[in-house]
């Protein structure tokens, strides 16, 4: 069957979608696993330019052209811009778990997606819907750009209205966030929340994440819940492992 | 002929599944942030290709949205990040896990 | 729905055929409140941009909430309209106006008007300046509305971003306590992957119906008979992990805990209420109105998910010591009962559900308003033992406390047994008796940690817990107590049988809160030996003390007078298109 | 049935004075000082609770003789939405538990001495009479299950905090196990509702009309089980019922009076009421399991009674013993079996009640409950010690006292269809004679020794309280056909809506059974 689809597809676009796919994979691959969060943008720019590719193998010229430069453009350039600013260009070492189990959940997890598809492949039809509900895609005056105005315009502008909302809040939050605290912040203000690990002293203690096992007893909490801290380390604080500053683990 | 949707489809769920992975293992706000744009991004290549299949400008317009609000998303998501780390720096703290659960 | 695909379809086609660009007619009354609430944000925007100093906190909560009270009005009047030309669909199909929708734009506005006063004395208190945290709420609030009135997946999905965005800045508000931005990080990670998986949903429910448009999509199953689709069951899916993260169902409630504890307690309060209204809003609409069709399909699912989240929520709510938290569990608890509502997949099911979500939105809003005041400057002092007692120091606060816990028990005379009964009965007409029972059994076990809390209260201090450290501070604290029972008794007892007491009396009570509490703490001190510090005086200021009012009011009033706000809910799903 | 009166709502009044007292308590200024304010309070509670017994009262002489139907209806509609309507009424099997509930609640006002913080106590307790009345005058099953919830908050917050010993986990159990019964007693009222609703098309709670609906008998089986759930943990019947010795004897005096005498009356009131109005077969097919339930709690009640040292537990198990038979009183499903059940509801309302003001004031005067501790009581405190005999010979069934009619009639009707159950039950008889004899014994016989010797005998404010019971006590002995006259009419009703059901008698009918309105039973 796919040698009869194969010999249908004209060799360019095979071809284009090949390489292009791989690219997209690739990076993809690449965001997830490299170390270092300068390699996992630029991977994330090679996904980018390669999706920017795939929608213009499938008509969406327009979309292929805000893709690179919204997205590749700015906000990849966003992402390397708070890592450099924030100086935690160091690396994350992969293989050290990040939380006791997340791992095999995350395994766990991905076994039962991957079982769920399986399952709907065999057991499901797999059908597309109805055709040319906003309108046609091709074959329009003005081509790709005039029909997907026209959609923005017509059937979409209330959405579209609404995405202003979106940028306001966006605005507003970037002002919020990156006001200046006030000078007091001492962390000790913070009343103690059940495991009273909060009340450790505050500074002189140096490289922080190798500790995490130990203020908290048996690693759980009573209410059944891994335990999950958030931490974010400073730039400047020594450690050895070189462990990336900003992590989050659930 | 060009290359049927389903091959599209396929990338494009590989592409989410590689995204919802990274987010769930890695630990890096910054690179899970990734991995969320890569999800994004599997999503947009889905209506695309559907708009394609269907010939319906819908599913382009679909992406234009998701576009927005990835920016947004963006904004927002990199100034907690910024405000955080800069608190961190002011705090001279290194190690409150405060929220635990 | 014909009207609505009609309207939809030959919009579409005109614009395409015509090649001139004819806009489509806009209704400007069924968005209005969401314009009033976008525009009063960028109106104390502007003015706070325009003054030479930091707006206070007064000038953007008169704007806030006149914001608030003329979106208010706007949806009563919308109300006034549907009731009496019926529902239809605006602005070229993106959103339905229709009794549900209104119903929603209600809630929302009343509870944000609510959430404004919390917040003002927040503010007030711990001295922040600036218009923009009322300012976030009112366009975090016009996204839950969006959500209620979404028509399209799409819409939905901005509702939804909207709403979660400002959600996200809100809860990193509070720069001076770390907890508040690692909470903000928490919520947004999973927030923006809930997100994603959602928007892979919309493709997915895209590709296998040809359209994100409420109706059309409900117009093309009941026209195609579509078994065991694996695009449309994929996207269904998705479509419902994604909702369950907003909902904070299980298990997709990990990040609730955290963020209601870190987040500032106004905007935990805020947040409790209108996201969770917006959430289900959309939850309700998409799939009993859409996909209703498809229900055998999802309602296992919902059935599985709604018993896990009543069981978990209210089992690990029992072991929490912070009040923030007990709260989180509790409104995943509740969320639990909603889905009930949903899981019936009847229209009497989607009005019991609305109702569940006006009362618990009262509650959690009040009950919220009641931490705040007792987590006093800085906003940390949330521990459950700092309650120990408030019955005597605060009775009038301690009191509406106990309306709102007890409320949310499902005690009698209040909307929350109310809306318990009704999402049960909900269930039970849809066959889900075993449902029900869980349901039951969870609120049985819910009502301990309330009564325990509301026991706290009232409890002497340090009597019959082992909290004082030394025995010897043990006794010197009772005996200080005893000494100070004379004022601190006579406080105290009125308002322990309020719970049944009219709502007239929490209006004036809670202004009398702050007089209360001055002379109270003079037994504190003999225990320091113990984690036991001495409690601050607690203020109530006025905001506040409305809000809690407001609330305690609708919680009792409509509790005890139930027909009106029953037949509203009623009333807008029969008014849904 | 239903005899609609466009006149004055005596049953709605009656409801909810005691909760308009119960605010006014709350509302109390806090300027006055604190004595200033116990007296007020008091004097709120005792004029509410007095006003609420002649309300009472009049209710009684109001009442129709010879009627068996609900008298005084009123009816309104509350949440019509979801089928809640005010639906109140009283008929033969309510009406002395109305009456009962509003002699006691001003003697468990007073009767104990409560010294924090009286406003609360007060409040609660009045809250409390009106969840009871509530419950009793119900005929909407969601208003029964509100009134008989809310009972549990006041119960709860009274027993934790003016209770003895471990209160806060006794008040804790009794909460957990009544509120776990009644919620699934709540799914079991909405289900039924439902299927009443899908074979008449009409959502309603109303009593009256659910009892029309058609059930299958295994609905029925599982109907009645959950609703049972909730009224056998409440009564409590005997497997159900490890909180009651704790939740009793951690309550405080008025507490355990209001618990003892009347909540525990809402289980068994509740199996009459709901399980024989609603689930007719459901009832005949599982009667053996009940009554075997019912004699059960007899026999264990009156041994677990014989070995307590604690006079308050004592009690406690002795008044399991009581309700086992009451339980098989119900189920021997004659009329003289569920006219004596009825009767011997109220008649062990006054007997308890009484029981535990006496204890309780021994508790004042010596604090203990030991029996081992108390010795030779008679002489220093010659009237208690006489009160404590007519209560306790009261309990243990004596002729000429109330407690025996009650128990003659329940062993009459069971005896004929239930041989077996009659003659186990009768050694609870016996045997609760011997244990209270005994615990007398112990405590008013013997020679006092110094601290026993000093105990007071009872003030005259005691006396006042106490000698009402007493005479009720003795009234209903001597002369129970004022009180049967009512019952019956009811029961016969009730029981008649069961053999309709059944389709055949559900159990053999003897004598006098058919006493037409208004006609008089003559005791035997």
């Amino acid at each position: 069957m796919s040698a009869h689809i194969l010999a249908a597809v004209s060799t360019v676009d095979a071809l284009t979608f090949a390489v292009s796919a791989l690219i997209v994979l690739a990076g993809a691959v690449g965001v997830v696993v490299s170390r270092h969060p300068v390699h996992a943008a630029l991977m994330l720019v090679m996904t980018l330019f390669g999706v920017a590719v795939l929608f213009v193998e499938q008509r969406a010229e327009f979309l292929a052209a805000v893709q690179v430069i919204v997205y590749a453009g700015a906000i990849v350039v966003l992402f390397l811009f708070v890592i450099m600013f924030l100086g935690v260009d160091r690396r994350e070492s992969v293989a050290a778990e990040p939380l006791r189990g997340q791992r095999p959940l995350a395994l766990v997890l991905v076994v039962l997606g991957f079982a769920g598809l399986v399952v709907l492949g065999a057991e499901a039809h797999w059908s597309v819907g109805a055709h040319s509900v906003a309108g046609v895609a091709r074959g329009q005056a003005g081509g790709n750009v005039a029909a997907l105005g026209r959609a923005v315009f017509t059937t979409y502008l209330f959405p579209f209205e609404v995405t202003a909302a979106l940028l306001v809040i966006a605005v507003v939050g970037a002002v919020v966030l990156a006001r200046r605290p006030p000078r007091i912040a001492p962390p000790t203000e913070e009343v103690p929340f059940e495991g009273a690990d909060v009340a450790r002293p505050a500074s002189g203690e140096p490289g922080g994440s190798e500790r995490r096992a130990d203020g908290e007893p048996g690693g759980g909490r009573a209410d059944g819940e891994p335990a999950e801290p958030v931490r974010v380390g400073s730039p400047s604080d020594p450690r050895p492992g070189g462990e990336t500053s900003v992590e989050v683990s659930r | 002929m060009t290359v049927p949707g389903a091959w599209y489809l396929g990338l494009s769920v590989v592409l989410f599944a590689i995204g919802a992975l990274g987010v769930l293992v890695r630990r890096n706000v910054l690179v899970m942030f990734m991995c969320v744009e890569l999800m994004l991004n599997a999503a947009n290549l889905a209506f695309v290709t559907f708009s394609r299949m269907l010939d319906d400008i819908g599913g382009q317009a679909l992406v234009f949205f998701v576009l927005v609000v990835a920016a947004a998303e963006v904004v927002v998501g990199l100034g907690i990040v910024v405000a955080i780390f800069r608190r961190r720096q002011d705090a001279t703290a290194d190690d409150f896990h405060v929220l635990k659960g | 729905m014909s009207p609505a695909h009609l309207l939809t379809a030959a919009l579409s086609v005109s614009a395409v055929r015509g090649g001139t660009l004819s806009l489509p007619h806009i209704d400007y009354l069924t968005i209005l409140p969401e314009l009033i609430f976008l525009g009063g944000a960028l109106v104390m925007l502007l003015h706070s941009a325009l003054i030479r100093r930091t707006m206070d906190a007064a000038t953007s909560t008169s704007w806030a909430l006149s914001a608030a009270t003329a979106a208010l009005v706007a949806s009563l009047v919308q109300w006034y309209e549907v009731s009496a030309h019926g529902p239809k669909v605006a602005v070229a199909g993106a959103v339905a106006f229709d009794g549900f929708s209104v119903f929603v734009t209600i809630l929302v506005s009343s509870a944000t008007l609510v959430a404004i006063l919390i917040s003002h004395s927040w503010l007030e208190r711990e001295g922040v300046r600036g218009p923009e945290m009322q300012a976030l709420m009112l366009v975090s609030a016009m996204g839950a509305m969006l959500m209620g009135a979404a028509n399209d997946l799409i819409m939905v999905f901005l509702g939804l971003e909207i709403l979660s965005i400002a959600l996200y800045v809100l809860a990193a508000f509070d720069h001076r306590r770390p907890a508040s931005g690692e909470a903000a990080l928490k919520y947004f990670i999973l927030g923006a992957f809930s997100s994603a998986v959602f928007v892979y949903g919309i493709a997915l429910v895209y590709g296998a119906t040809g359209t994100t448009n409420l109706p059309q999509i409900a117009d093309f199953l009941s026209r195609n008979l579509l078994l065991h689709n694996g695009l449309l069951l994929g996207g269904l899916a998705l479509l419902l992990a994604g909702f369950c993260f907003k909902i904070a169902a299980v298990p997709f409630h990990m990040w609730t805990p955290d963020v209601y504890q870190g987040a500032p307690t106004p905007v935990t309060g805020f947040m409790s209420a209108i996201a969770k209204v917006g959430g289900f809003a959309a939850l309700l609409r998409v799939f009993v109105s859409s996909f209703g069709l498809l229900r055998a399909d999802w309602q296992p699912a919902i059935w599985v998910i709604a018993a896990l989240t009543l069981l978990l929520g209210a089992s690990v709510a029992l072991v929490q010591r912070d009040v923030k938290r007990m709260l989180a569990y509790s409104s995943i608890n509740h969320a639990g009962f909603v889905l009930l509502g949903l899981q019936a997949a009847t229209s009497r099911g989607v009005s019991d559900s609305l109702y569940y979500l006006f009362a618990y939105a009262f509650m959690a809003l009040g009950s919220f308003a009641v931490v705040s005041i007792v987590g006093a400057k800085g906003d940390g002092n949330h521990r459950l033992d700092a309650y120990r007692s408030l019955g005597r120091r605060h009775p009038w606060l301690a009191a509406a406390f106990t309306v709102f816990l007890l409320g949310q028990a499902g005690i009698p005379f209040t909307t929350g047994f109310l809306a318990k009964l009704a999402v049960v009965e909900a269930a039970v007409e849809a066959h889900s008796v075993w449902l029900a029972g869980i349901a039951m059994v969870s609120a049985v076990v819910a009502a301990f940690f309330y009564l325990g809390l509301v026991r706290l209260m009232w409890a002497a201090p340090a009597a019959d817990a082992p909290v004082a450290g030394a025995p010897a501070g043990a006794m010197a604290s009772v005996g200080a107590a005893t000494a100070s029972m004379q004022p601190a008794e006579r406080v105290s007892a009125g308002a322990l049988a309020s719970p049944v007491g009219t709502a007239a009396g929490q209006v004036s009570g809670s202004a009398a809160g702050s007089p209360a509490g001055a002379g109270s703490t003079s037994g504190e001190e003999a225990g320091s030996t113990s984690e036991e510090t001495e409690e601050p005086a607690l203020s109530t200021p006025l905001g506040v003390g409305i809000a809690i009012a407001l609330c305690a009011g609708v919680t009792v009033v409509f509790g005890v007078i139930p027909a009106p706000l029953l037949d509203f809910a009623h009333q807008a799903t029969l008014l849904i298109r | 049935m239903i005899h609609h009166e466009p006149e004055f709502p005596f049953l709605t009044t009656l409801v909810l004075l005691p909760a308009v007292g119960a605010v006014l308590a709350a509302l109390v200024p806090r300027s006055i000082s604190k004595e200033a304010e116990r007296r007020l309070v008091q004097a709120i509670g005792l004029v509410t609770t007095l006003l609420t017994l002649a309300l009472a009262i009049w209710v009684t002489v109001r009442f129709r003789v010879g009627d068996g139907g609900y008298q005084m209806t009123s009816r309104h509609s509350w949440a019509a939405t979801l089928g809640i309507s005010w639906h109140l009424g009283v008929d033969g099997i309510s009406l002395f538990l109305v009456l009962l509930t509003a002699v006691l609640f001003p003697v468990a006002l007073t009767g104990g001495a409560v010294k924090q913080n009286p406003r609360s106590f007060v409040a609660w307790m009045l809250l409390l009479e009106a969840g009871c009345l509530g419950s009793f005058l119900s005929l909407d099953v969601i208003l029964f299950f509100i009134f008989f919830d809310l009972t549990l908050v006041p119960v709860y917050f009274v027993i934790a905090g003016w209770g003895f010993g471990n209160r806060s986990h006794a008040a804790t159990k009794f909460f957990l196990y009544t509120f776990l019964g009644s919620a699934l007693m709540l799914v079991a009222m909405v289900a039924l509702a439902v299927i009443h609703d899908s074979q008449t098309g009409v959502f309603t709670f109303d009593l009256v009309s659910l009892a029309h609906t058609h059930l299958s008998l295994s609905d029925q089986v599982l109907l009645f089980l959950g609703f049972t759930a909730a009224f056998a943990v409440k009564a409590p019947v005997f497997p159900f019922h490890t909180w009651s010795p704790d939740a009793y004897a951690a309550a405080p005096t008025g507490g355990a009076v209001a618990l003892a005498a009347i909540m525990a009356k809402l289980g068994t009131y509740g199996i009459i009421r709901f399980d024989l109005t609603l689930f007719p077969r459901a009832t005949v097919d599982l009667a053996p399991l009940l009554l075997t339930l019912g004699v059960a709690g007899i026999v264990y009640g009156a041994v677990v009674a014989c070995v307590q040292r604690d006079l308050k537990r004592l009690v406690a198990y002795s008044s399991l013993g009581h309700l086992g038979f009451i339980v098989i009183g119900i189920f021997a499903l004659s009329t003289d079996g569920l006219a004596g059940g009825v009767l011997a509801m109220v008649n062990h309302g006054i007997i308890i009640a009484a029981i535990f003001l006496l204890i309780g004031w021994i508790y004042e005067r010596r604090g203990t409950w030991n029996v081992k501790e108390l010795k030779g009581l008679q002489r220093p405190a010659p009237i208690l010690a006489a009160s404590f005999t007519v209560v306790m010979l009261a309990a243990i069934g004596l002729p000429g006292l109330n407690g025996f009619v009650g128990e003659f009639l329940i062993l009459l009707g069971t005896f004929v269809a239930h041989r077996w159950w009659a003659v186990v039950a009768t050694a609870g008889v016996v045997l609760s004679a011997l244990y209270l004899l005994w615990a007398y014994q112990q405590a008013f016989h013997g020679v006092a020794d110094e601290v026993n010797a000093q105990t007071r005998d009872l003030s005259w404010r005691e006396g006042l309280l106490i000698a009402p019971l007493i005479v009720l006590i003795v009234l209903i002995g001597v002369y129970p056909k004022p009180v049967l006259d009512r019952i019956t009419p009811s029961v016969n009703d009730l029981v008649a809506h069961v053999d309709r059901a059944t389709g055949a008698p559900a159990a053999p009918k003897i004598g006098y059974r058919a006493a037409a309105p208004g006609r008089t039973r003559r005791l035997p």
